[in-house]
């Protein structure tokens, strides 16, 4: 038991590191403000990265998530703009909007999950492809432009972003709801056991007559449903998205989950690692703005530096165990 | 002249010292058995000499010197060869390239042709008809097997060290492997052999060394120490009826099988079997047992029709087989039974883990069904939260056993039951088997021992080439009619 | 004009990676489909491209499969489009340049462009002419280029002199969320900031977003540029945060495909440079730039 | 024997429906310009994805490619701009180039894979943060715009591009040559054997007295020294490097080695099925641009349906034949 405690440890260090670092920087770096930006910044992606987590631990991959977050965003914006003539600007068509980007990303998932487990094709492959498509799709129905949704029902949305209980704000809530509920199933279901044993021996867990197909298109959907789930929360913050929205956040979310101490090939899922692993590359970003560099071209460089420095962290640990 | 030595050795793994003070000697043109129940050190000893371990305390000793091998490589360098207990083969590479590994000839290209043909002259040698091509993962564990101990023909061994060799072996292959273990006698290599089947330690071994619980307890030459006295002194007490009395079988159908085909590997096989009956399969290696068993609980594409009690039902996936009451123990146990990066109650209710808990796992009623498992099994493990594949091979065995037992199954099919697994356990098993059958199950052996099939099963069937060849029965179930039988002599057989 | 040969004209651009280019592609697909219609004997083949390397290509494929007789470039990079662009025109085609110059002179027949050195400069001024001594100001600056180096120099320039102290400056890559959360750390950093220069509408929707967020619209005024319609409603509308736009049309290579159209179908030769130049939107003529029916 | 030559067979089919479709939609697409055009700019991806088969094959990963191409290219051409006033225009000042890429790739692998077999640290994460690093110092370097190549050593050096011997020019023997000594490499050496042991059980290849982790390292090291390459032939075509120079080649490089039938999970390299790969990538490109087609903002999504569908096209063949 005391074995996986360690293994978190390592990224809590890095994190603990980081937030050290940022205090002793810019004292501006722990007032409640700055705080609830980072969280509220890492929800998305921390949804995201708990969902990738549960598909990379079963053995897969997904990189079209960010491009996914893109096309929901622009399906759902659509949709409550078409709603808003019948409907009004109301909550109706709020949930509209939102009810189709949490289905469209339950169905993306689907699509990923089948294509890899029914045509059983790499999930390298398939979703190489599929983010190429969900991208190319909202380019095309944004006309190479930005989605933008209606003023008015902006303003009535944006306190789900904005909004909260104090300086908790909902995607904060959500996020770590989501957290919670991960690290739950990951832990105390059946499905999570399965999971972890899809990833460590998919042979084994067919000789245990688990449905190792079913199980592994169901973490695809439990992604795409999360990732349906941080559209609706980034709909509300700027009110569109177009071609670039979602650039990159599913190598992002891939190396939350590997920061934070899941196997790329599988078989152990951490997600409370993956949400320290979050937390780790928004604080980057966050510190890099508050520090004054030597030049704001450097600072890919030093989140390079700093990803591996967190790493090398929790390895050290693990190489002592082994001989 | 000693050439290989173990002094004063002790091992801990952690907190736990699983050898104590352990004094071993390995003597040029000798075959010295070691052997002990599961968990007794034997695997661990065998590591120590061939480099891969380092012992916590004392000293190995080659001709005399104390020496320090860094790895496993430095020792074979040194002339000390080991096969391993688990395999060790690349499975994506051929045969002949697993059997060069490190070693290839050639120059800067590689001499592909000389190690094809080396490495057919080697499986010749061992009659075993490989193509050197095959790449290991469309090979077969016995197949495997024969590949390994070529790999270790292969190295000029000063020392050879063989943990369990013959454990996933057939009949006939094992003469090879005994063949090939007197030739090396007589060149003056020193063997040190570990095996629970004690005919074979009788009829291999020179000298005996007997472990119990990490520590020596009884050292014998040649002829000094019988089966009965060799497991006496492994358990540390008398056994008595290894196999159980043969039960009362009712004529009551449990399973009916009929027009069972798999393709390309089963034709169209049909038996019955009964309420209470214990059924053997026996057969060559590749006769199709295994993909038979697989066929019936819906691992493989089949076609054919299975009754249940009387009742057809249709077996498409596993889950469908378990839902009928039917379970399958695979031979397979590192590849396709245990998760081996796992704890132990994780790999025990993997299967059944609906048993516990509806929505929230209950690890409680886990770890109590554990317990009843270490219990019921006897499995030995120093901890209750180490990974299964850190038990020993015998100990993994039977935690294979208890995971299929688990779901509490009707119709059991057990591939290879006691693979690996001590004399006195074995009995144990043999015990627990029958006693299944006495409640009024049913249980399917299948088994390359001969002894085992004809002492546990009430009857046993053949098989040959993916078809039924025959089955014998009552006094006819002797080891001479099943292997014409499988090897297709003509014979006398229903 | 009846028996009028078959004429194809190329038209590369680089893809729609951000709120401009998004409207730059637009336009020039809305410009191609309406050629095509008035001008039925021209022919139009459009490739977007994500990286120089890409568009080379990209213009490589059209000289080899498509015949082209003419070719509008937008470069994603002048130094390495100038080569093969050379080349086209020593091929013999009639070569258009589209906003980013080529690296070397005299090569193209009609050079088309916007004015950045102006566009940092107006904006520039305007901060000069509008802020006390003494204001501390904010930049969000593009992707990091050559385009991008040469509006926040001529920014800088316009303000040498002045009293106004830049406080920071980082990347927001045209996009809003990359905008959105560097506005966001900004103002977590900065405890008194008067202006914002966000060099782009769709950045400046993101850091009008942050400072809303903040609850300190009252404190600083935010400059964009571009003109995005929804940026020019709000300067039509008076809004006190958004005082003023620089202009840096995406039509400017509606202009260019049309110019190089006529080429082939008057017999007035179209060669030349026009430089579009940045200007000032102000609540005052913000009507003129309003164009509801674009993307962008 | 057969059964590899089937496998290989998969990607060949797609590659020849490509070269059937092109033929179709325009005739010109088999016009020798056209065919040298394509396989030329296939030289790059081409050469990086012949070494990322053997990281790969060996179990490792390199997303760090396409910023170390634009890296080296960057400070080749800084190096050819320092050493032309002493040197003069001449092959000598561009031979100081070419050294310049071809070590610093090497140096450059060398640090990526001395960090994943030294500090044990995952060669995902390891090469995520040079990729970001890489990527940096070349927008540092240029100061954020572009570093270009003296105009005169430009035109001296741009034949090596664009010259060679008659259609068959520089780039396309250069990469016949490594795509043959690749495939000769990963069958008949030494090195290649050990690379697909490693990749398919490194335990077992550890017990067979391979130094696990110098071949590891080698391969990193020949990916670098190819990246190098690459990069020696990538300069004389455009002259410059920049921020977004070689942006995604990590992507496009890793999904032809995978269209080529090697498993992500290593144990199986297959050079040829790369090189198929690689044609197949850029022949999607190529042919997108021979015909008119919907509309440009789709392109990534035929793009991404014609991957899936070529891997579709291989993956038949397997299941047939596991079943
Ligand atoms: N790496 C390890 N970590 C912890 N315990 C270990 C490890 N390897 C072996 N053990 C323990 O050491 C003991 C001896 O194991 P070993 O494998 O030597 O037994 P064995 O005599 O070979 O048994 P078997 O007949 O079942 O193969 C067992 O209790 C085993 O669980
Ligand atoms: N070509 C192959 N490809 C994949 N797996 C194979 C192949 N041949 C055999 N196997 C596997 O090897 C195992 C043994 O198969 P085999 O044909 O030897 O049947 P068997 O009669 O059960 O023999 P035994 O039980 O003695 O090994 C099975 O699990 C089977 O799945
Ligand atoms: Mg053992
Ligand atoms: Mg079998």
């Amino acid at each position: 038991m005391s074995k996986p405690d360690l293994h978190t440890l390592g990224p809590l260090v890095a994190l603990v590191a980081l937030i050290v670092l940022g205090a002793l920087l810019n004292p501006a770096f722990l007032a409640p403000g700055n705080i609830t930006n980072v969280l509220a910044r890492s929800a998305f992606i921390g949804m995201i990265a708990v969902g990738m987590t549960f598909v990379i631990t079963a053995g897969g991959l997904d990189l079209s998530v960010g491009s996914m977050a893109a096309f929901l965003a622009g399906i759902a914006i659509i949709a409550m703009n078409a709603a808003l003539p019948g409907m009004g600007e109301n909550w109706g068509t709020i949930l509209v909007g939102m009810g189709v980007a949490v289905l469209g990303g339950l169905v993306a998932g689907y699509l990923n999950g089948a294509l890899i487990t029914k045509a059983r094709i790499e999930p390298f492959i398939v979703t190489l492809g599929t983010m190429g498509i969900f991208r190319s799709l909202v380019t095309w129905l944004a006309d190479g432009g930005t989605l933008s949704l209606d003023y008015g029902l902006r303003t009535l949305y944006r306190p789900v972003y904005y909004g909260g209980i104090g300086w908790i704000t909902w995607p904060i809530i959500t996020f770590a709801i989501v957290a919670f509920a991960g690290e739950w199933i990951m832990r105390h279901s059946r499905f999570g056991r399965h999971v972890e044993a899809i990833g460590s021996n998919d042979r084994v867990a067919r000789y245990s007559a688990i449905d190792v197909n079913r199980i592994r298109l169901m973490t695809y959907m439990l992604l795409g449903l999360l990732v349906g789930l941080a559209t609706v929360l980034y709909v509300p913050r700027l009110g569109s998205a177009s071609g670039s929205t979602g650039v990159l956040w599913e190598l992002e979310a891939i190396a939350a989950v590997i920061i934070g101490g899941t196997a790329l090939k599988g078989g152990t899922g951490r997600v409370w690692g993956t949400v320290v692993g979050v937390l780790i590359l928004s604080l980057i970003d966050n510190i890099l703005n508050l520090a004054d560099l030597v030049s704001p071209y450097l600072n890919g460089a030093i989140q390079g530096v700093i990803i591996v420095l967190a790493v090398v962290l929790q390895r050290e640990k693990r190489i002592a165990e082994e001989r | 002249m000693t050439i290989l030595a173990l002094q004063d050795v002790s091992k801990s793994f952690g907190p736990i010292e699983v050898l104590h003070d352990v004094d071993l000697a390995l003597e040029p043109g000798e075959v010295h058995a070691l052997i002990g129940e599961n968990g007794a050190g034997k695997s661990t000893i065998m590591k120590i000499l061939g480099g891969f371990l380092d012992p916590t305390k004392g000293q190995v000793l080659l001709d005399g010197r104390q020496v320090i091998f860094g790895s496993g490589p430095e020792a074979e360098a040194a002339g000390v060869v080991v096969i391993h207990q688990e395999f060790n083969l690349a499975s994506d590479l051929s045969v002949a390239a697993n059997l060069f590994l490190g070693r290839e000839i050639g120059g800067w290209r590689l001499d592909h042709a000389a190690m094809r043909k080396q490495t057919s002259e080697l499986l010749e040698r061992l009659h075993s008809p490989i193509a050197p091509e095959t790449l290991i993962r469309d090979l077969s564990v016995p197949d495997r097997q024969m590949v390994e101990i070529g790999k270790a023909l292969s190295r000029n061994a000063r020392v050879l060290i063989m943990d369990e060799p013959s454990a996933v072996l057939t009949h006939r292959e094992v003469g090879t492997l005994y063949e090939q273990i007197d030739r090396l006698r007589v060149e003056g290599v020193a063997i040190l052999y570990c095996s629970h089947r004690l005919d074979e330690v009788a009829h291999l071994a020179d000298r005996i060394t007997v472990l119990r619980d990490g520590s020596v307890v009884r050292r014998a030459m040649r002829g000094e120490l019988d089966e009965d006295s060799m497991a006496a002194a492994m358990v540390g007490r008398e056994l008595q009826d290894f196999y159980p009395p043969k039960g009362q079988p009712s004529p009551e159908p449990a399973l009916e099988v009929s027009g069972l085909s798999v393709p390309g590997r089963v034709r169209d096989v049909g038996f019955t079997l009964r309420k209470g009956e214990v059924l053997g399969i026996a057969g060559l290696v590749g006769s199709g047992r295994t993909e038979l068993a697989e066929g019936l609980v819906g691992l493989r594409a089949a076609s054919g029709e299975i009754r249940v009690n009387g009742q057809p039902v249709a077996i498409s996936s596993l889950r469908d087989a378990f839902d009928a009451g039917l379970a399958y123990l695979t031979e397979d146990r590192k590849e396709a039974g245990l998760l081996l990066n796992k704890g132990l109650r994780e790999n025990l209710t993997l299967a059944t883990l609906e048993r516990f808990g509806k929505f929230r796992l209950d690890t409680v009623a886990e770890d109590a069904a554990l317990d009843k498992a270490t219990g019921d099994f006897d499995i030995r493990a120093p901890r209750r939260d180490m990974v299964a594949g850190k038990l020993s091979g015998g100990n993994q065995q039977k935690l294979l056993l208890a995971k299929t037992m688990l779901p509490d199954p009707q119709i059991i099919i057990i591939d290879e039951p006691t693979r690996g697994i001590d004399v006195g356990t074995k009995s144990q098993i043999y015990a627990f088997i029958r006693n299944l059958s006495a409640e009024g199950r049913s249980v399917i052996v299948i088994s390359s021992e001969m002894t085992e099939v004809i002492g546990l099963a009430d009857r046993v069937l053949v098989m040959r080439e993916g078809r039924l060849a025959g089955q014998v029965e009552g006094n006819a179930m002797t080891e001479d009619n099943i292997v014409r039988l499988a090897m297709g002599v003509a014979g006398e057989a229903a | 004009q009846e028996e009028a040969e078959k004429k194809v004209i190329g038209v590369s651009i680089p893809s729609a990676t951000h709120g401009f280019m998004g409207g730059l592609n637009w336009h020039a697909q809305d410009t191609i489909e309406r050629m095509g219609k008035v001008y039925p004997n021209l022919e139009f083949v459009l490739a977007t491209a994500g990286d120089s390397a890409k568009q080379v290509s990209d213009i490589e494929d059209m000289m080899a499969t498509r015949n082209i007789d003419g070719l509008v470039v937008l470069p994603f990079e002048s130094e390495p489009l100038t080569a093969p662009v050379a080349a086209v025109k020593e091929a013999g085609k009639f070569v258009t340049v589209v906003d980013r110059g080529l690296s070397q002179e005299g090569i193209e027949d009609l050079y088309v462009a916007g004015d950045n050195t102006a566009f940092g400069r107006v904006a520039g001024q305007y901060f000069r002419d509008n802020l006390e001594p003494g204001s501390k100001i904010v930049v969000l600056r593009g992707i990091p280029t050559t385009l991008d180096n040469e509006r926040v120099e001529a920014f800088q320039a316009a303000l040498e002199g002045s009293e106004i102290e830049i406080l920071d400056m980082e990347h927001g890559n045209w996009n809003r969320d990359d905008a959105f959360t560097v506005m966001q750390d900004f103002l977590s950093k900065y405890p008194e900031i008067n202006a914002v220069w966000a060099a782009d509408d769709d950045m400046a929707i993101g850091v009008l977003e942050a400072i809303a967020a903040a609850g300190r619209e009252e404190e600083m005024w935010v400059i964009g540029g571009a003109g995005m319609k929804e940026i020019v409603k709000r300067i039509m509308d008076g809004d006190p945060q958004l005082p003023v736009n620089v202009t840096y049309p995406p039509a400017l290579i509606s202009a260019a495909i049309e110019m190089t159209a006529l080429n082939f179908v008057s017999n007035a030769p179209m060669t030349g440079r026009f430089i579009i130049g940045s200007q000032l939107i102000t609540p005052e003529n913000a009507e003129q730039f309003h164009f509801p029916d674009s993307p962008y």
